[in-house]
């Protein structure tokens, strides 16, 4: 089916276009409402189409809308082409509406920034970005998206460009990624080698890649490795996930937007796109999984210790890219995608809340000088419980039903194990404890900030507030799409994926996949119930530390100072970066320059310099500066070419 | 016959000068000799019935460029600079013999490319009006249209050029005055 | 082709016009004086014969016995070489200029014209533009300041009239297809046909460049009296002198040929013989150069110029535009 | 009547006649005079090679050349008078600032 799909991301284009080229002649207001409306179409357009899919059939749910031949170099030959199926549906859906409620946020958020235009100029470059990312037929279009969105990451990160420390975290962020984008590409190039396209509906169809890759094969498994050291470098896991934390330097609003809900789940996204190739290697898969749920313990466990509001949200935010990680590597593509979609919910609202936070704290991201604000900003305070509930995983929050769904697949599937689930579910408690550590040092106990700032204290505006609450709304009734067969549901969600992961066996044989799921019924249960306790249990540990014996949590920290020290230090990874990687260079660097730049290259060039300066000592005499004798030898030189016609002509 | 002594004049008288030209001290007098060598030349041009250019050759030549040579002349004021001693015998006999080389080079070069056994001979009749007004206007603005317009362009540049490089500077003016 | 009746025609017009050019010379100095003389209500000579007639001969005879000096500082060759370097052209010109129709003497066709060249107008541009070096030259050569300066502003004004000077009759050229000056003249039979009428703007352009280009006032910079004593022949004296003299005279009598030709219908009229038409119309032409000296002020040097390259180039070239706009399209 | 050939030798000495005085000339204005003698010269021969194959396309060939011609001496004039002006002296053999 062909429809203008086109009009979805045009638009964030068009917004881009007139705010960039007319940057600082428009009115602030005039600036948002052309960078809202913008994103608010792509999403009315976005819905639209998405109910036109609803229409067709199950099997035949996809629009496609070619526009025209890019790039035909002989057998290489690319369209600008895009996509609509169940998953780039999601995807655009979660991206566009999301962006549309962080851009409305933002009116308010950065309502005082000197840069306005220019903050909306980027917003409205990264929403079109990253919906050519996700509506792109081929991989060469989804890696220019990719490319855009890293783009904006990094001209949105180091935004406040006068701070170094801004500056930096974009260079960061930019290098890291551009690792990984190295392996994307080399994957590209191996599935080109081999498939001889791009398109996904060839390099993806399972009847070609089975026809040129062997199961578990070399080729299968480098490319697929390749393409997820790009992921990994896009959705900050390990160990290219360094950058995120850093991220934070963003405007908030940001931070939300790019590294919580959408740029940073691209990678979760290619992966699923792919899933038809990582269903053919089985190491990668094992890589996948491991990579996943390491990422998500470890970045659960940095995030207990961290005092600053948005690191803790940022490294919860690696923590639950590993949980979607682990899903994919345990052949759960949906349920990856499905907790893609509840933590865009309640990750952007937990970032606009500590956006808000941090707003009427006048810049203060410090959780050990909050406290006491439950009174102060009641809407954020609500709003943010609801998206802590949601990601602990609340039983009737969006985050349950998707968190439990991973942490089942984990168990159940044939690529999982009963270790991969353990660490997720200590990973679950982990996440329930810094969580309520967080609403309680910010919202609960006494005010410790200063009196200057509690005086300033606040609830955001409206146009603040309404866009936590609408996700607020959506972070209770987002997981309700996808409820389990166990506690009653159908699963939705995963049903409507099912035709795009073409590569997960079990769906082909869909009444199979039903009957195992009602077998083992009752063990999914014991295990639901059993995370909820572990969750319930470390909530309550929180309240107990943070709460009602505060002096504990001190005591806590003195005893294991060394373990709070690698924790608080985020297990000085950086710095291990720094020594192994950066220094090395530095020295090496260091020594090519002193040894081979000065002594080698410049000792060459030097006496080349030496000889032709002797040599032209030599010759100098023949340019006298006299013109006679100029003209008298060009005159010889004329003669002699006559001659030579002459002779030889 | 009377072309012939007509041409053997006009020749030595051509390159007499030409000689004479080269020989002046005076720059001046070296101006009046190229002014009658190419007055000399002239009436080559139209023995090869070049009437148009001839007329042109005068027009442009001795009257315009040749009178702007003495008008450099008289502004400089130049009166025989003394150019210091002299230059070796042995330079100078060189150079005399490094363009008499030139000379029978280019003569060998005509003698090879022109057609031998039209070269001795006086070219066939041509039409009447050969290299009238009429006939070149034609091949000028037809034919080299693009060039003609060309050399326009060429004398602007030339006309700035010029201006610019002779005009004094402001500052220089003030030090004068 | 070239038989001997022709040689002795052409021998006998050439020694024809030479005297009569000279002759005219000599007295349009008088015409000029008695002219002048009774616009400034003056009688001007009369003592040498009746009406004074007989002064230019005086004059010629007095130049002639004058000590001829040569300056110190002068360049003798050059200094000897210029007057004769200005007169010669001033006579060249007159060899393609047309006095009268052609006629039969004892079965032989004779035009009366010297030379019939169909590059007329070029040829006498070519020999006009040589005019200016026996000024040019006797400036420079005479070693004086005054001389030197004459000599410069010669050199600048004639190059910049002459530009004006040759676009001028380019009209004329483009109505009349031809270069030949019989050509122009026959074209010029009826009255009307003169290009006066046809090519009023071109006329005017031409006859104030022509006085421009002969040096006579109000544009007779380069012998300005008053400010650099006689310009470029202040040095000179005695038959010397005289040549310059003749020279210029010779000169005006040449554009007042040349104006006739090209804009006055030539030797065309009715009831007189074509030769004595072309007199009186030379002769009138000359009147007019004189009245103009009685009446108008010397330019200063700054206007000359201005007045060349703003005023008369601008418009020489308007005019040829219109006129190729209006007779070739 | 005139062979061509005798045009072209003319016209060869007049090049060389030229070339000579570039190369002898000490005085800045003689050698620009000597140059534009050669242009002439090879006007000269081309104005007769164009008679000899009887095609005008030559006469237009030195048209430009006049052009050409009457644009160098325009600017090297220029040269000349700034030259003089900067060092009181048109003698070639004093322009070099060149060590020796």
């Amino acid at each position: 089916m062909e429809q203008p799909l086109y009009l979805i991301p045009l638009f964030p284009l068009i917004g881009f276009l007139l705010n960039g080229l007319l940057l600082g002649r428009l009115g602030k207001k005039t600036i948002s409402f052309i960078a809202c409306t913008s994103v608010g179409l792509s999403f009315l357009f976005g819905l639209k189409f998405f109910f036109d899919l609803l229409s067709l059939p199950d099997t035949a749910r996809i629009i496609e809308n070619v526009f025209f031949t890019w790039i035909p170099a002989g057998q290489f030959h690319v369209n600008v082409a895009f996509l609509l199926d169940p998953l780039s549906a999601v995807m655009v859906l979660v991206v566009s509406g999301v962006s549309f409620i962080i851009h409305i946020y933002s009116i308010g958020y950065m309502h005082d920034d000197a840069g306005y235009g220019r903050y909306f100029t980027y917003l409205n470059l990264f929403v079109f970005s990253m919906l050519m990312l996700v509506l792109a037929d081929n991989y060469l279009l989804m890696f220019v998206g990719w490319e855009g969105v890293g783009l904006c990451s990094y001209l949105l990160i180091g935004f406040w460009f006068e701070k170094k420390s801004a500056s930096d975290a974009g260079k960061k962020a930019f290098i890291v990624n551009r690792i990984g984008d190295f392996g994307f590409l080399l994957g590209m190039f191996i599935i080109f080698w081999q498939t001889g396209s791009l398109d996904f509906k060839t390099a993806l169809d399972p009847a070609v890649a089975h026809s040129v890759f062997a199961v578990g094969g070399g080729m299968i498994t480098a490319a697929t490795l390749l393409m997820f050291l790009g992921a990994t470098g896009k959705s900050a896991q390990i160990p290219l996930y360094v950058w995120l934390p850093d991220a934070m330097e963003g405007p908030t609003p940001v931070s939300a937007l790019i590294h919580a809900a959408t740029m940073v789940t691209a990678g979760v996204y290619m992966i699923a796109r792919s899933n038809v190739l990582y269903m053919m290697a089985p190491a990668t898969m094992a890589v996948v999984a491991i990579v996943g749920v390491a990422t998500a313990i470890f970045a659960g466990s940095i995030a207990l210790a961290q005092n600053d509001i948005k690191r803790v949200l940022a490294y919860s935010t690696v923590s639950q890219l590993g949980y979607m990680f682990t899903a994919c590597g345990v052949a759960a593509f949906s349920a990856g995608i499905f907790h893609l979609m509840t933590h865009a919910f309640f990750k952007a609202l937990l970032f606009l809340g500590s956006g808000s936070v941090i707003h009427a704290m006048a810049g203060q991201q410090d959780m050990r000088y909050m406290g006491g604000l439950k009174k102060r900003m009641p809407i954020t305070f609500w709003t943010f419980l609801i998206a802590t509930l949601a990601i602990t995983g609340i039983p009737g929050l969006s985050g349950f039903f998707s968190k439990d769904e991973i942490l089942w697949k984990s168990f159940s599937s044939d690529y999982g194990s009963i270790w991969i689930w353990l660490i997720g579910l200590i990973t679950a408690g982990m996440t329930a404890f810094y969580m309520f550590r967080l609403v309680f040092l910010t919202f609960y106990g006494e005010e410790r900030m200063d009196s200057h700032t509690r005086e300033h204290l606040h609830e955001s505006p409206k146009v603040m507030t309404v866009p936590l609450s609408i996700l607020a709304v959506l972070s209770v009734i987002g997981g309700y799409v996808g409820i389990p067969h166990i506690l009653g549901g159908d699963n939705r969600f995963e049903k409507f994926l099912e035709p795009v992961m073409k590569g997960v066996h079990h769906s082909v044989e869909g009444e199979h996949a039903l009957a195992s799921a009602a077998h083992n019924g009752s063990t999914e249960l014991i295990l639901m119930v059993g995370s909820v306790v572990l969750v319930a249990v470390f909530i309550y540990l929180a309240y107990h530390f943070y709460i009602k014996n505060i002096a504990a949590a001190g005591k806590l920290r003195q005893r294991f100072s060394g373990l709070h020290k690698i924790i608080y230090g985020k297990y000085f990874v950086d710095e291990l970066y720094n020594a192994v990687i950066v220094q090395p260079l530095v020295v090496g660097s260091k020594f090519l320059w002193k040894i081979f730049d000065v002594l080698i290259i410049d000792g060459f060039i030097n006496g080349m310099a030496v000889i032709i300066g002797d040599m032209s000592t030599g010759l100098r005499p023949a340019q006298s500066g006299i013109l006679r004798t100029y003209t008298t030898i060009f005159l010889v030189g004329v003669i002699v070419i006559l001659g030579i016609v002459l002779i030889f002509g | 016959m009377l072309d012939l002594i007509i041409f053997y004049f006009a020749a030595v008288i051509a390159v007499g000068a030409a000689v004479m030209m080269i020989m002046q001290r005076n720059p001046v007098a070296s101006v009046l000799y190229l002014v009658v060598s190419l007055v000399a030349q002239a009436i080559l041009y139209v023995q090869l019935n070049a009437l148009f250019v001839g007329a042109l050759l005068i027009i442009i030549y001795t009257g315009a460029i040749l009178v702007l040579f003495l008008f450099v002349i008289m502004l400089l004021n130049l009166r025989g600079e003394h150019f210091g001693g002299k230059q070796s015998r042995m330079g100078r006999a060189s150079k005399i013999a490094i363009t008499v080389i030139l000379f029978a080079e280019m003569v060998a070069i005509f003698k090879q490319v022109a057609i031998p056994e039209r070269i001795g001979t006086q070219a066939a009749a041509v039409a009447e009006d050969f290299g009238s007004v009429e006939m070149v206007a034609s091949h000028l603005f037809k034919e080299y249209l693009y060039p003609f317009e060309l050399t326009s362009i060429l004398l602007l540049v030339a006309i700035v050029g010029a201006v610019v490089l002779a005009k004094r500077d402001k500052t220089e003016k003030m030090e004068d005055a | 082709m070239i038989t001997t009746g022709f040689i002795i025609a052409s021998a006998i017009k050439v020694i024809v016009v030479v005297v009569a050019v000279l002759t005219g010379c000599a007295y349009a100095t008088w015409l000029e004086r008695k002219l002048v003389g009774h616009i400034q209500h003056r009688i001007g000579p009369n003592l040498a014969g009746p009406f004074g007639l007989l002064q230019p001969i005086a004059d010629a005879i007095k130049l002639a016995f004058k000590e001829d000096i040569v300056p110190e500082r002068a360049e003798r060759v050059t200094y000897a070489l210029a007057p004769i370097v200005a007169f010669i052209p001033a006579m060249l010109s007159f060899a393609v200029i047309p006095f009268g129709d052609t006629i039969t003497i004892m079965g032989q066709q004779i035009d009366m014209v010297i030379s019939d060249l169909n590059i007329g107008i070029l040829y006498i541009f070519a020999i006009t533009s040589l005019g200016v070096y026996g000024i040019v030259l006797a400036g420079w050569s005479s070693g004086s300041k005054y001389s030197l300066l004459g000599g410069i502003r010669s050199s600048a004004q004639m190059i910049s009239y002459e530009i004006a000077y040759g676009l001028s009759i380019i009209g004329v050229l483009i109505i009349a297809q031809t270069l030949s000056m019989k050509e122009l003249v026959a074209q010029q039979a009826n009255f009307f046909d003169w290009f006066i009428f046809r090519q009023p703007l071109g006329f005017v352009l031409f006859v104030i460049c022509a006085i421009a280009e002969t040096n006579r006032s109000p544009f007779d910079m380069p012998e300005a009296e008053s400010e650099l004593v006689g310009g470029y022949h202040t040095e000179y004296s005695s038959l010397r002198f005289a040549m310059f003299f003749i020279g210029e005279y010779a000169n005006m009598i040449t554009v007042a040929a040349v104006v006739t030709t090209i804009f006055l219908g030539g030797w065309q009229g009715p009831l007189l013989p074509p030769v004595v038409w072309f007199c009186i119309k030379v002769f009138l032409f000359m009147a007019f150069y004189v009245w103009i000296r009685g009446t108008l002020p010397r330019v200063r040097y700054d206007q000359l110029m201005n007045l060349g390259w703003k005023v008369l180039f601008p418009l020489a070239l308007l005019n040829v535009v219109v006129t190729a706009l209006i007779y070739r399209l | 009547m005139i062979p061509i050939g005798h045009f072209l030798i003319l016209s060869a000495m007049l090049f060389a006649v030229g070339a000579a005085g570039v190369i002898i000339s000490r005085n800045l204005l003689i050698m620009l005079m000597s140059i534009e003698l050669m242009l002439n010269a090879a006007n000269l021969a081309i104005i007769a090679f164009s008679r000899m194959n009887n095609i005008v396309d030559g006469h237009v060939f030195v048209f430009i050349v006049f052009a050409v011609a009457a644009a160098e001496a325009a600017v090297g004039l220029a040269i000349i008078i700034m030259i003089f002006r900067n060092r009181e002296s048109i003698n070639a053999d004093n322009f070099s600032l060149l060590k020796r």
